[in-house]
């Protein structure tokens, strides 16, 4: 028996040694991990199926709710779903749970660079040429809009004119947008960029290549994002599937991933030693973290996207 | 030896064959670097990254998808290319203008196009698996070498050898079998090495054709550049060009590169 | 039939089966109308369907601005590449024509090879030389050119310089089989004429390669107009060229309907292309004394 | 030795109608050459006895079994092609097997068989080489003998000799024309060279537009020509009218060319009223007649000189021996050298 | 009208010399051909005086002065060459004005010169064709045409006939022949046609691996060569040595072929001892000499019959008009069809 999971390979050794090796073993099951980014993983489950379980952003998630390509999971299915902290239980009602959240925020290498402790040092000019963010088309692009409105103080919905000027006058500084966490660990370890705005789970990798780098403490906060773990509509083997999200969400898995990988772990038993860590650790930090309204933001999305094309596609 | 080349000219050359030949030299020097990042020139030694590669079971899965969709397909390409080459070259009059414009198609239509309309029509419509469809959309971006290749060494051929063989007492099937194929032996495998290599470098339409959990190694490559800019996928890529070198050496042993590329 | 007999080929043969070349060819025209010609047509189809008129989204898709400089920028990074790589490879093909035995055989193979490797790979490799710490950025710094690394990659040169390099092998091999197949004798007869050497090129040589130049561009432009992993490695999301913005409606923002409309006009544009080739080809022809 | 005996055969090529109602009586053990220019229809015919290609009309048999029935690769003809059609993959041992083995017979016995035939035209020696490391003539001899082994009811040999240089073509010639005296296989030799047919054959036939124009043995067809076509083919350069003035008891009047001449009398000679008089340039020089030259060009042709002249507005070509032309230059006719034709409307 | 001195002219290509000292003296005015066996050197001669390719010793005058110096753009040089050459892309009246736009001349005028020059060579009406859509002889008129509108100080042919059928070869030549008379440039002609070389030419220098064996009028080569490979060449196909017995007054006596001969004398024979008696076919026929033939094939030549025999061991090449051999054959020698050579050691 297979199950086919895909997920963004970002970790490919960790995940095989501390998630599918385990489960395969206990399951007597082939995990077969079929890798690439949120959207394009999407569609091709969307398209032609084939995949059992699916990792995705919340942001893709959603999306692929919305389209019907994803089963519901009953909360009684799922002994571990009540380890969780509320918010990552249903993040999207009747669908999968998260197993991690992440933050997005900026890193940048304090060998190169001013120390930055506000989104809107982004816009310094020293900057210019010097940083990468993320495309529009990956969960945190969308957030880089907000924090351009809140950079000039005005609502990015209500007011995207406004918005999209103020990102207008970051564009100089933009050497790439990127469409993966890797390309931007890439870009910071090949000194492509010295700043980046991204998810905190590159953040290890980027230590570990560049180890000047320090993850800056915003002012403004940073941005939640939830990874989660959903079914296919119509996938065969779905009581596999049901048990791979219990173990993945389990606690021993969540710990194990955190301190290999530095997921943010969203199971509350999870005891972690004390320390730093590269991503929200305590409750306290994960409650301060900003959430987007997804509904809202799926709104205007086509809208933002022909603005930002606009802006980046020079 | 070099007739009358004029010495700037020579330079100019000799420049532009350095810009053609050098990226390729970089790759593998990049392979045997011992960071964890590209660079060149190497900095240490290490065979590291080629045994990284090798323990990657998905460069290892998708190089086995990749062999078995590549020979299907060049040997479907064939099958259907050399006939048609044949009636292509033996009645150039006798088929239709276009006929012979219409197999060079592929060439005309952008890949990525093609990969595009065949994820809706073959794929979603016609609900054709995987494994099929990567091997038919290969098969259409290899016909055109096929036939042209094949064509290529029908060009030359005197088909009144075939006259000589029925006056001779062999029958329509034995002229084929004894004296059109393994006359045009060499144009077959020039035609299957070039429709091999081009099947098993494609990106543009295994991109919409790949399904989970099979992929061919092009795409796999391609997915693993954009994340991971590691020295593996150099090491890989020299994995691939030494393949492509070890075909074009056997061909040149079995057969003179040259005839076959004629 | 009656055509298909009268025009049966030399040596002679008014075959007794003229059904036959249709038979033999079967398979390969099926294959292809069913594979390529109904897909496409399909696609096409699809794209002619907008609520508004059958060409509504192509009015909307060519009135954005934005889709006008991925349009032009498509444009214009195909041009530099075939006036590129062309002219390189004229340089490369006339010396070679002129470089007989083992050197001439040694690097004709150093031209082909890189042809032989995937436009990944290719593409892979200018990314080593082009990067911050690549050999360029490297080289430079190493002789005190500059003292901060350029940023080389990620825009419409480094495009170019990929495409160039994918597309002169192309271009070498075939304006080296034309350049052979000028009779010596052609040249020298224009050279007792009277023809200097640098007449001799503009007035006998390249004239005659006309045909092949042309060839070559069509083959060299359409390429660049639809190449994806070079664009996508070496470009960026900011500089998206009509390929890169395919695949990403029809992967990325699941909006097949622009992808239809995009695929259309990308065959369009390859199409365009090879009229305009061919046309300014018999201009040339026309031109040339 | 079989005859082979040709019928009524016509053929086209899609509309186009390029043999029209030949026919052709060959008798067993005879070698006969079909002559003519090019696109008279020579291959065409050859193709049609070969079977690879279809009669519109017509009968063609082999000791009066119909051919037409038989299919190409079981009418047992040897055939020589202009090209040789050696099969390039095969060595030179191995393409005069070919026949044999279609034929079944085993390997021992068809390499011996092969090898006798490769001595019989000289190229012991030759058995292990590709064709292409033969020279023209080699691979002539390598085709002839592959045609030969077969033990053909019939030898065909589509121009055979015409890729081979002058010196090798006569080595060739000899060496068919002795295999064929040897071996007496009924023979079908197309050639468009007068010499070549002449030296070769029993019998010539001369072709014209798909027709066979004359028949017959070479020294006829040399000597009384039937027509102005045959006549210009075997080599009677000059052809002008002529009027008849008188034939008389041992002298011929005519007049021609704006004069009189007299001969002396042939009676093999058809003289109409009004006609052609045919003459190679051997049988004209400069003499004594009333006819006046205009010389243009001389030529050296080793024994002897060509002229290049007009006389009364016609060109004509003589010979001479002597560089100079006379200061008055007038045309003399050797009798032997000359044959009178029917007027152009008559003639085919 | 410009004379050439050759003057120990070397070639190689690659190592191997190909032409060694060679040596033509070639008097303003003067139609001179080479002739020559394939290989032997023609084609790098001419290529050598157009400056197509460099010497490795020697010296070209062209009236005194060192061609070698002039680039080959510069030579005025017109050169007719076998394929044609024409410049494909380039119409009729276009390729024959292209020597004249290079040097200088405006559009109308050369294309009105140009036209005048098609005139010349018969090719009226041609003018806006493109050269693959003439035949042969059309073009190689195009290729004369496009040569000497250049007025070129020396005409070069490089066997511009032997693409050629026979009867076009033959009004080419004579095309040629009238031109060179008409406008007395200078001219080098290649064949290895040896009846083609002497029709056209002044003289012929008859070359042999890279050197001139003989350079003479043609009618002295053919009468009189100087070495076997010149006799062979131009035609006397029996070479066999003899042993002089005598030579007297009016008398000479020879052994040869197992028996033995006596000819008139004639006294621009040189008759050395011991020597190679040389006969053209014509020379031989049957007779009564005590020379016994063995006749192994008979051809029909026309006007009359060719013989192959043996006698003594040595085949032998013979004439008669009679199409039957006598009983007891026996060699006939027609003294003024024969020369005599220096023995093989001596000749080169
Ligand atoms: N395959 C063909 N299709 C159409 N017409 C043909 C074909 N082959 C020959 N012909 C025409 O048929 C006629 C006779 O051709 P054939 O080859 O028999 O002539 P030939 O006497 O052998 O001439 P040659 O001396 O040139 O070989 C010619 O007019 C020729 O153009
Ligand atoms: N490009 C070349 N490279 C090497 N050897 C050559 C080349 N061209 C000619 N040769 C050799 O030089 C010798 C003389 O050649 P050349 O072409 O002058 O002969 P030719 O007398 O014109 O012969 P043909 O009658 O065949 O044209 C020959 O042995 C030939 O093989
Ligand atoms: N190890 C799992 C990391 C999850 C990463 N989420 C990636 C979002 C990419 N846009
Ligand atoms: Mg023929
Ligand atoms: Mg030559």
């Amino acid at each position: 028996q297979t199950l086919v999971v895909s997920e963004w390979g970002y970790t490919p050794d960790q995940t095989d040694e501390l998630v599918n090796a385990p489960f395969e073993a206990e399951h007597g099951v082939e995990i077969i991990v079929e890798t690439g980014n949120n959207p394009d993983r999407l569609n091709k489950m969307a398209v032609r199926g084939g995949v059992d379980v699916i990792l995705l952003t919340d942001a893709f998630s959603q999306q692929g709710i919305d389209r019907d390509v994803f089963g519901t999971i009953d909360a009684a299915e799922l002994s571990n779903l009540s380890q969780l902290t509320e918010a990552a239980q249903r993040p999207q009602g009747d669908f999968g749970p998260a197993y991690a959240v992440g933050r997005y925020g900026i890193i940048y290498d304090s060998a190169k660079v001013e120390p930055i402790t506000s989104w809107s040092d982004l816009w310094r000019e020293d900057l210019a040429g010097q940083i990468a963010m993320p495309g529009f088309n990956t969960s945190s692009g969308p957030m880089t809009v907000l924090v351009a409105a809140s950079r000039v103080g005005v609502d990015a919905y209500a007011d995207p004119d406004a918005a999209f000027a103020s990102l207008a006058e970051l564009s100089p500084n933009i050497v790439k947008t990127y469409n993966t966490g890797s390309e931007l660990v890439n870009l910071f370890s090949t000194g492509e960029i010295t700043v980046g705005a991204l998810q905190d789970f590159a953040v290890p990798a980027i230590l570990a290549a560049v180890p000047t780098a320090r993850w800056a403490p915003l002012d403004e906060g940073n941005f939640a994002i939830y990874n989660t773990l959903n079914i296919a509509a119509d996938t065969p083997n779905r009581d596999l599937a049901i048990k791979y999200i219990d173990f993945r969400i389990s606690a021993a898995v969540q710990q194990a991933m955190a301190l290999a990988v530095g997921d943010g772990p969203t199971n509350t038993t999870v005891a972690l030693p004390e320390g730093e860590y590269p991503f929200a650790s305590t409750p306290d930090q994960i409650n301060s973290l900003i959430s987007v309204d997804y509904s809202q933001l799926l709104a205007v999305r086509d809208d933002w996207a022909t603005r930002w094309n606009d802006v980046f596609g020079q | 030896m070099m007739r009358n080349l004029h010495p700037l000219h020579a330079v100019a050359a000799g420049l532009v064959i350095l810009f053609l030949t050098l990226p390729l030299v970089i790759i593998l020097g990049a392979a045997v670097s011992d960071t964890t990042y590209l660079t060149f020139p190497p900095q240490g030694l290490s065979l590291r990254w080629f045994e990284l590669a090798l323990q990657k079971q998905n460069f290892v899965r998708s190089f086995f998808t990749s062999l078995q969709v590549s020979f299907a397909a060049t040997l479907l390409a064939l099958l259907i290319g050399i006939p048609t080459a044949y009636a292509l070259v033996r009645w150039r009059g006798a088929l239709p203008a276009w006929m012979k414009s219409f197999f060079f198609l592929p060439v005309l239509v952008p890949e990525i196009v093609l990969g595009f309309a065949m994820l809706k029509t073959v794929v979603v419509d016609m609900s054709i698996p995987v494994m099929p469809a990567l091997i038919i959309g290969h098969l259409v971006i290899i016909l055109p070498y096929a036939v042209r290749v094949v064509g290529a060494s029908l060009e030359g051929f005197d088909f009144s050898i075939e006259d000589a063989a029925v006056t001779l007492g062999a029958s329509r099937l034995k002229v084929v079998l004894t004296v059109i194929l393994p006359n045009i032996a060499p144009g077959i495998l020039a035609a299957f090495t070039l429709g091999f290599i081009t099947s098993i470098n494609d990106v543009s339409v295994s991109l919409f054709l790949t399904g989970p959990g099979i992929s061919t190694l092009p795409i796999e490559l391609f997915t693993y550049v954009e994340q991971h800019f590691d020295p593996s996928v150099a090491a890989v890529s020299v994995m691939m060009m030494a393949l492509t070198m070890a075909v074009m050496v056997l061909l040149e042993r079995s057969l003179g590169l040259s005839k076959a590329m004629g | 039939m009656n055509s298909v007999v009268q025009t049966a080929q030399q040596g002679g043969k008014a075959d007794k089966r003229p059904a036959l070349p249709f038979v033999l060819a079967a398979p390969a025209v099926f294959a292809l109308l069913v594979f390529l010609v109904l897909p496409v047509a399909v696609l096409i189809g699809e794209s002619l369907t907008g609520p508004g008129g059958a060409l509504e989204p192509y009015v909307k898709f060519l009135s954005s601005g934005y889709n006008q400089r991925v349009i032009w920028r498509t444009l214009q990074i195909a041009g530099a590449t075939t006036l590129l790589a062309l002219a390189l490879g004229l340089i490369v093909a006339s010396a070679l024509a002129r470089i007989g035995g083992t050197l001439g055989q040694i690097l004709l193979f150093l031209c082909v090879f890189p042809l032989l490797t995937s436009a990944l790979v290719r593409s892979f490799a200018w990314m080593v030389i082009l990067g911050r710490q690549g050999l360029v950025n490297t080289g430079l710094q190493g002789i005190g050119l500059i003292d901060a690394p350029l940023s080389l990659l990620f825009n419409p040169t480094a495009m170019v310089i990929g495409l160039v390099y994918l597309f002169t092998p192309l271009a070498i091999l075939t304006l080296k089989g034309a350049i052979e197949a000028i009779a010596p004798q052609v040249r020298e007869a224009a050279t007792t004429l009277g023809a200097t050497p640098i007449r001799l090129f503009t007035q006998v040589t390249l004239p005659l390669l006309v045909p092949s130049l042309i060839v070559s561009a069509v083959l060299i432009f359409t390429g660049s107009l639809a190449a994806f992993a070079t664009a996508r490695l070496l470009g960026s999301e900011r500089h998206m060229i009509l390929p890169t913005l395919l695949h990403e409606k029809v992967m990325v923002s699941f909006d097949w309907a622009a992808g239809s409309v995009i695929a259309a006009v990308m065959l369009v544009l390859s199409f365009a292309a090879i009229t305009l080739f061919n046309a300014l080809g018999r201009r040339a022809n026309r031109m040339v004394d | 030795m079989k005859s082979l005996q040709i019928s009524g055969l016509s053929a086209s090529y899609g509309g186009q109608q390029v043999l029209r109602d030949l026919n052709l009586d060959i008798p067993a053990g005879s070698f006969v050459s079909l002559l003519g220019p090019s696109g008279c229809g020579k291959t065409t015919t050859l193709r049609l006895v070969a079977g690879l290609m279809e009669a519109s009309a017509g009968r063609i048999d082999l000791d009066g079994r119909n051919l037409l029935r038989v299919p190409s690769h079981r009418r047992n003809i040897g055939l020589v092609f202009q090209n040789y059609a050696l099969l390039p993959h095969l060595n030179v041992v191995e393409n005069v097997a070919y026949g044999l083995r279609q034929r079944g017979m085993g390997t021992a016995e068809r390499l011996r068989k092969a090898a006798e035939f490769l001595d019989l035209v000289g190229l012991q020696g030759f058995a292990e080489r590709t064709p292409d490391a033969l020279s023209g003539g080699q691979k002539q001899r390598v085709s002839l003998a592959r045609a030969l082994v077969i033990d053909p009811d019939l030898m065909m040999f589509d121009e055979p000799l015409s890729n081979l240089d002058a010196r090798l073509r006569l080595g060739m010639r000899s060496l068919i024309r002795r295999l064929h005296l040897q071996r007496q296989t009924t023979s079908i030799y197309v050639t468009h060279d007068q010499e070549e047919a002449f030296a070769i054959s029993d019998r010539v036939a001369v072709m014209n537009s798909g027709k066979v124009e004359q028949y017959d043995r070479p020294e006829v067809l040399y000597a009384r020509p039937a027509s102005r076509f045959v006549a210009n083919f075997v080599g009677f350069e000059n052809i002008f009218p002529y009027h008849l003035i008188s034939r008389a008891e041992g002298g011929l009047t005519i007049s021609t060319l704006g004069g009189t001449l007299t001969l002396p009398d042939d009676p093999t000679w058809e003289v109409l009223p009004t006609g052609l008089l045919a003459a190679r340039p051997e049988a004209l020089s400069f003499g004594d007649s009333s006819i006046a030259l205009d010389v243009t060009l001389r030529t050296y042709l080793g024994r002897g000189y060509a002229f290049e002249a007009t006389a009364h507005g016609t060109p004509i070509l003589l010979h001479s021996e002597h560089a100079d032309a006379p200061a008055t230059p007038r045309l003399s006719i050797d009798p032997r050298q000359i044959t009178f034709l029917p007027p152009d409307q008559l003639s085919v």
